[in-house]
C-alpha cells in the first residue's frame, strides 16, 4: 500500500474536497442559501471515499440523507450538489432534492434516501436485477446505526443473503441516530455480528482509518463479484458536528466529541504518511488551494443558476408521453 | 383471436406472454412458485421459467416491494404481487416515499416500470385483515396508477398494460373474479390507461363503478330497466387516472348520478368522482349524486354482517329511486 | 387560567399534565427523550418523567407503534410520537390492521385507548418524503378518530381530548405552528372531539378548513372583507368524525363553499366534505363547490416549487372569486 | 415427571380435544357450516398444550391464525369457538372474528391475527405495560418460521430484548410458510440462533413432544418472571394437514408427511406414558368420550346459537358512549 501515494493523495483529496465543501454549506445554510435539512458528513469521510475507491463505474450506490460525502466521492460534481442545495435547475436533481435528495444517473448514484433504511429494499432489488441479467456490478448501500432497528434492514438482508446477490451494505456506525444512543437502540451493539446472524460475510472496521477502509472495501467487493454473496461492512466512526442543523447535542459530551476528533480521518491518513515519509509528498496546500477552487467554481455556479418554471411542477409525476 | 377463458386464466395469459416477449420480466411475490400462487393465478408459471423469473419471497412485504422497485430502476420489468390489499400497508412506505416518488423528486432521472398486483375486496368471509378494499385510497397518490379489471378482457389487457407502462402501475384483482368466464381477445389493442368503458348505455342515470361493482351496478340496471328506469353503466377501469371525460359526458347526458364502490364510504373514490362532478358538470346535475359504499366497519366474519355491509344490488336500486324522487 | 404560550409548549404542557395526573401515561417514540424531541415538544420531559416514562424507541416504526396498541389494551394509556407523517407510513399495518379494527374485531372486547401523534405538513423544504398532508387520508379509516390542531389552546386540548378516549385517535401537529403563540385557558372545557369551530362569522362565502390552513383562510377573508366579500371561515377541528351539522348549517347560511387542505387534490377530505355537502345540502349550493388543495406531486425542495405547490391564501382569494362569477 | 400422571392425563386429553375438534371443523366446513380460511393445527398440538400448561391465569396470550389449539389450550371454552366459526353472536368474537379471530377477554386471549408477524409488535406493547406496572405477568406471543422474515418480528425481538420485557416468543417451526419451505425464506434457517443475535436467550425444542415442550416453557416462564427478559423458544413441529382449506399441496411430498406423521404428538406422548407404564392409567378412551361430549355439545350450542341483528353491524367500531 504504503508505495502508492498517488492513490493516497487522492483519497485526502477527496476528504478535503468532502470536509470543505460541507464547512462552506454551513456557511452558505447561516445565509439562507441553503435551506430544508442539512446533514453534515464531517469526520465520516474515510468511509465513503474508502469505500467507492473499490467500486467501478458500472456499479451502483445508494445513500441516505447524510450523502454529500458519498456523492461527491462517487464523482458527483460539486458544482450539481451545490446547485442543488440551492434548490437550482442545474442542481443534480433539478433542485427539487435538496441535501437529502441528491442524484445523479451518470454516475449510477441512486440517491439520497431520507427515510432510515427505506433504501435498503431498493439496493436489494438492484443487485437482484445485475445477477438476473448476469451483469457483473455490485451494488453498494450506505446507512447509519439507526437503520438496523428498522424492519426493512432486516427484509433486506435477509433477501440478500438467502438470494446470495451482489450487494455490499456498508453501515456508518456513529454511536447515534440522532440523539439516540446504540446503547439505547439496539439489544445487539455490535452490529456487524448482528448482521452475520443472516448468515453474510460480516466485517467491522476502524471507519476513521481510510486505508483500511479502503482495504476491507476492497476485499469485499472482490468477494462480490466472485460471486460469493454479499457481504456486511461496519465502519466505526463519528460525526463531529450536530445531526443536523436542528440539534442541541444534549445526548453527548463535548468530551466525546472531542475525543473523537483525535481520531480526524484528515489526521489520521496524515499521520499514516508522516510515517512512512509521503505526507510531503502529497502536497496538502496544494489540495487545499485545488479544492477551494473547486468549491468556489461550485459556488458560483449555484449562484448562476436559474429556478425551474413553476409550470414544471408535475412534470415528471409520471414519465413524459413517449411517441409509440 | 377470440377465446372464452377465465379471469384467472386470463391473468395468467398476459403474464405468460409478457414473461415470452420480454426477458426482463420476471414475477415476485409470496407463494407465486413452489404453492402454485395464493388463488392459483401463477400456477405452471414455474415449471414453464424457472425459479429464477418465478421468485417464492420471504414474507417481507416491504422487502420484496422495494426489492422491485429497485430492479425496475435497474432494467427489469418486475410483477410484484402482495396476496392481499391488507398486507400491501406493510408496504406502503416503499410504494409511497419510494416508488412513487422516484421519477419526480430525482428530477426525472429515475423511472419506476414496475407492476404490483393484488387482491382486493370482501365478501369471502375472511374477516377484519383480509377483506378491504383500499384501491380507491391508493388512488390518492400522485407518482402511481391504479388500474381495477372487472372482465376478464381486462384483466389481461391490464397486466400488459401496466407492464409497458413506464411507471408503477397497481394492479387490484378481486379474487372472487377469478373463476368468472369471459370472451378474451388478444388481436384487438387495448383500451388504454385512464379510459373508462360503457357496458351499459342508458339515459335516465349514471351508475359508475369498478371492478366486482361493476356487475352489481348492471344487476341493478336489469331490475331497474323492468321499472322503466333505463341505467347507463360505466367500467371506470382506472381510478388514477380517472377518466373524467367519460365521466362528464354521462353526466350532460343522464343528469343524475350514482357512484358504487367497495371502499368505506368517508373518503371513497366515490367522493373524489362528486367532487370532481360538483367541480366539472354542476349545472347538469338533476339532483344530488349518490353514494352505494362499503359500511365504514372493519369487516366482520359473519356472512349476514358482512354482506351487509357492502354494495349490493338491491341498494344500488334503493339509492337510485330515491334520487329519482329527489330531483 | 389563562396564559400566552407557544403552541409547542401547549402541547408539552398537556403531555405533563396528563403525566402528572395518571400515571398509565407515557409518551414513546424516537428521540423523545435524551435528544428532547425532534421539535422540542418533549424537551426537559426526561428530566422530570424518567426514562421509564419518557421512551426513546429505535427507529422501528411499525414496532413501537404496535407496541403502543398493546400497551394500550393492557391497561395503559401510551403517547406513541411519530416524528413526521411520510415515516407512519411503516407503521400503517399496525394503525389499520390492529389498533383501528381491534375493537370490532373483538366483539367488543378490547378497546384501544392509543394517542399517536405526528407532525405533518409542508413547507419547510424537507422534499418528498418529509411533507406530506396524509391526515385527511388516514380519516378514511373506521375505527380511529383523527384530531388537527390549528390553536394554542387546540394544541393542550386535544392531547388531553384524545387522552380521555377510549379509542385510538391521531393527533397531527404541523411543525410551522410550534412557535406560535396564542392564549391558553385551562378553566374551561375542551371543545368535545368531532365539534368544528367558527372563526370568522360571514355571510357570502364559507372557507371550511383545518390546521394551517385555517390561518390561510382567515388571511384570505381579510383580503376578501377589504373587497366587500364577507367571508365565514371554520376550523374543522377532527376530521374524523367530521362535524356535518356545523358544515350543513354554513352550507344553509351562506351557499357557497371553498375547502382548504394541504392534502394532494384526489380523494382529499376536501372531496369528502364537498360528497357530503352534495348528500346533504345539494339545494342549498348556489355555486359548484371549490377546494383548494396541494398539488399532485411529491413535494419538491425548491421554495418557488413548494410554496406553488401548497394552498396560499391568494389561491384562496382567486377560488373565491371565481366561485362568486359561477353563481 | 414421570410420576406426574394427572399432569399427563390433562396433555393428552387437552390433545384430543384440539385434534378432534379440528377433524369435526372439517366436516362442518364440508357442509358450509363454516366458512372463510380455516388453518388447521393438526400435529402441533403439543406446542401450545405445552406452553399454556406453564402459564399462569393472568398472563397473556397472542397467537396467529392457527389459533384454534391455543384458544383450547388457554380454555377458551370449546362452545365459544364452535359458535364464533359458525358466525354467531355467542361466539367468542360475536361472530365477528371467525376462525382467523377468536378473543376472549375472560382468559386473557389477545387473538387471533392474521397478519402474519402483526400480533408480535402488541405482544411487546403488553409486557412492556406489565413491567412498567410491576405486574409479575408473562406475555406470550405464538407465531409460525414464516413470521420470522418480517420486519415486524425484527422489531419486535430487538424492542423486548432491548428493554428486557416478560415475553415468551414461541416460534412454531413446521417448516412451511403456506406453500414455501424455510429454506426459501431465511437465510439461516436455525431460528433459534438467528433469535439468540438479539442477545436474549434462545432454545430449540421438539416440538412433537408435549413433555420436551412443557418443561422448556416452564423452565423459560420461570426465568421471565424473575426479571431475566425475554426468550425465544423455537419449537420443531410440522402440520399434518394442508395450510388452509385451499391448498394443493403441491410444494411437499406425501412422504414427508407420512414420516412426521411417526412423531404425531398424542403417538409420542402415549409411547412415552406406556414406557413408564401409565399409559392404562391415562383412559385414552374414557378421554375420547368426554372430548366427543365437548364437541358434540360445541356444535349444538352453535347451531342454536343466534345472529348479531344487522343493526349492530357498526357497534363497536368506537367504543359505546360512556356516561361521564
Ligand atoms: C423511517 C424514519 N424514521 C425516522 C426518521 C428521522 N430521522 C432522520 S435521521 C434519524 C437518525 C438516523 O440515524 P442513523 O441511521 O444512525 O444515521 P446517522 O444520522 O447517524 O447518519 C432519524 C431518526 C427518518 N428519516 N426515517
Ligand atoms: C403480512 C402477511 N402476509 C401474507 C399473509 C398470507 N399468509 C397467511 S399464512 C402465511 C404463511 C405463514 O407461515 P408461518 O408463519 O410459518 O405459519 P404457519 O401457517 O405455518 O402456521 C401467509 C403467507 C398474511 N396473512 N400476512
Ligand atoms: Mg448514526
Ligand atoms: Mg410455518
Amino acid at each position: 500500500m504504503a508505495s502508492d501515494w498517488a492513490q493516497e493523495r487522492e483519497w485526502y483529496r477527496q476528504m478535503v474536497l468532502i470536509r470543505r465543501f460541507e464547512e462552506k454549506c454551513v456557511e452558505l445554510y447561516s445565509y439562507e442559501k441553503i435551506r430544508g435539512f442539512l446533514h453534515l458528513y464531517i469526520g465520516q469521510e474515510a468511509v465513503a471515499v474508502g469505500v467507492m475507491n473499490a467500486l467501478a463505474a458500472e456499479d451502483g450506490v445508494l445513500a441516505s440523507y447524510r450523502e454529500h460525502g458519498h456523492a461527491l466521492a462517487r464523482g458527483v460534481s460539486a458544482k450539481s450538489i451545490m446547485a442543488e442545495m440551492y434548490g437550482k435547475l442545474e442542481g443534480c436533481s433539478r433542485g427539487r432534492g435538496g441535501s437529502m435528495h441528491l442524484f445523479d444517473a451518470s454516475s449510477r448514484f441512486y440517491g439520497g434516501s431520507a427515510i432510515v433504511a427505506g433504501g435498503l429494499p431498493l439496493a436489494v432489488g438492484m443487485a437482484l436485477a445485475d445477477k438476473m441479467m448476469k451483469r457483473n456490478r455490485v451494488t453498494v448501500a450506505f446507512f447509519g446505526d439507526g437503520a438496523v432497528a428498522e424492519g426493512e434492514f432486516h427484509e433486506s438482508l435477509n433477501l440478500a443473503a438467502l438470494w446470495q446477490l451482489p450487494i455490499l451494505f456498508v453501515c456508518e456506525n456513529n454511536l447515534y441516530a440522532m440523539g439516540t444512543a446504540l446503547r439505547y437502540t439496539e439489544s445487539e451493539t455490535n452490529l456487524a455480528s448482528k448482521a452475520a446472524a443472516y448468515r453474510l460475510s460480516a466485517h467491522q472496521v476502524d471507519g476513521m482509518d481510510i486505508i483500511g477502509v479502503a482495504k476491507a472495501a476492497t476485499e469485499a467487493v472482490a468477494a462480490i463479484r466472485a460471486g460469493n454473496g454479499p457481504v456486511f461492512l461496519e465502519c466505526l466512526t463519528y460525526r463531529f458536528r450536530a445531526h443536523s442543523m436542528f440539534d442541541a447535542e444534549l445526548y453527548r459530551e463535548k468530551s466525546e466529541v472531542e475525543t473523537w476528533k483525535h481520531k480526524d480521518p484528515l489526521l489520521v491518513l496524515q499521520k499514516r504518511l508522516e510515517e512512512s515519509g509521503q505526507w510531503e509528498k502529497i502536497g496538502a496546500d496544494g489540495i487545499e488551494k485545488e479544492v477551494a477552487a473547486i468549491i468556489a467554481e461550485a459556488v458560483e455556479f449555484a449562484e448562476n443558476g436559474t429556478l425551474e418554471p413553476l409550470e414544471d411542477l408535475e412534470k415528471f409525476v409520471y414519465s413524459p408521453e413517449v411517441s409509440a | 383471436m377470440s377465446q372464452t377463458i377465465t379471469y384467472r386464466e386470463a391473468v395468467r395469459e398476459a403474464i405468460r406472454k409478457a414473461m415470452h416477449d420480454d426477458e426482463r420480466v420476471f414475477l415476485m411475490g409470496e407463494d407465486v412458485g413452489h404453492y402454485g400462487g395464493c388463488f392459483a393465478v401463477s400456477m405452471g408459471l414455474l415449471d414453464e421459467f424457472g425459479p429464477e423469473r418465478i421468485l417464492d419471497t420471504p414474507l417481507s412485504e416491504s422487502g420484496f416491494t422495494g426489492a422491485g422497485i429497485g430492479a425496475a430502476m435497474n432494467g427489469m420489468r418486475p410483477i410484484v404481487e402482495i396476496m392481499t390489499v391488507n398486507f400491501s400497508l406493510l408496504a406502503l412506505d416503499q410504494i409511497m416515499n419510494n416508488a412513487a416518488s422516484m421519477l419526480h423528486m430525482s428530477g426525472g432521472q429515475f423511472n419506476v416500470p414496475l407492476v404490483i398486483r393484488m387482491a382486493t375486496g370482501g365478501g369471502k368471509q375472511l374477516g377484519a385483515q383480509h377483506s378491504h378494499s383500499l384501491e380507491g385510497w391508493f388512488a390518492h397518490i400522485p407518482g402511481i396508477k391504479i388500474l381495477t379489471p372487472a372482465t376478464v378482457q381486462d384483466a389481461y389487457d391490464m397486466v400488459l398494460l401496466a407492464l409497458a407502462d413506464p411507471d408503477p402501475v397497481l394492479v387490484f384483482e378481486n379474487p372472487l373474479l377469478y373463476n368468472a368466464k369471459g370472451e378474451l381477445d388478444t388481436a384487438t389493442a387495448p383500451l388504454p390507461i385512464g379510459r373508462g368503458k360503457t357496458m351499459r348505455e342508458g339515459r335516465d342515470v349514471t351508475i359508475l363503478s369498478y371492478g366486482i361493482s361493476v356487475f352489481k351496478a348492471l344487476e341493478a340496471a336489469e331490475t331497474l330497466s323492468r321499472e322503466g328506469i333505463d341505467a347507463e353503466v360505466i367500467d371506470l377501469r382506472s381510478l388514477r387516472p380517472l377518466d373524467d371525460a367519460a365521466i362528464m359526458e354521462s353526466v350532460r347526458k343522464t343528469h343524475r348520478i350514482l357512484i358504487v364502490d367497495e371502499g368505506w364510504k368517508s373518503g371513497s373514490i366515490s367522493a373524489e368522482i362528486m367532487a370532481r362532478i360538483n367541480e366539472q358538470a354542476f349545472f347538469e346535475l338533476d339532483a344530488p349524486m349518490g353514494r352505494v359504499c362499503s359500511a365504514e366497519v372493519p369487516f366482520p366474519y359473519a356472512r349476514h354482517l358482512e354482506q351487509s355491509a357492502m354494495p349490493q344490488p338491491e341498494k344500488i336500486v334503493a339509492s337510485v329511486h330515491q334520487m329519482m324522487e329527489e330531483s
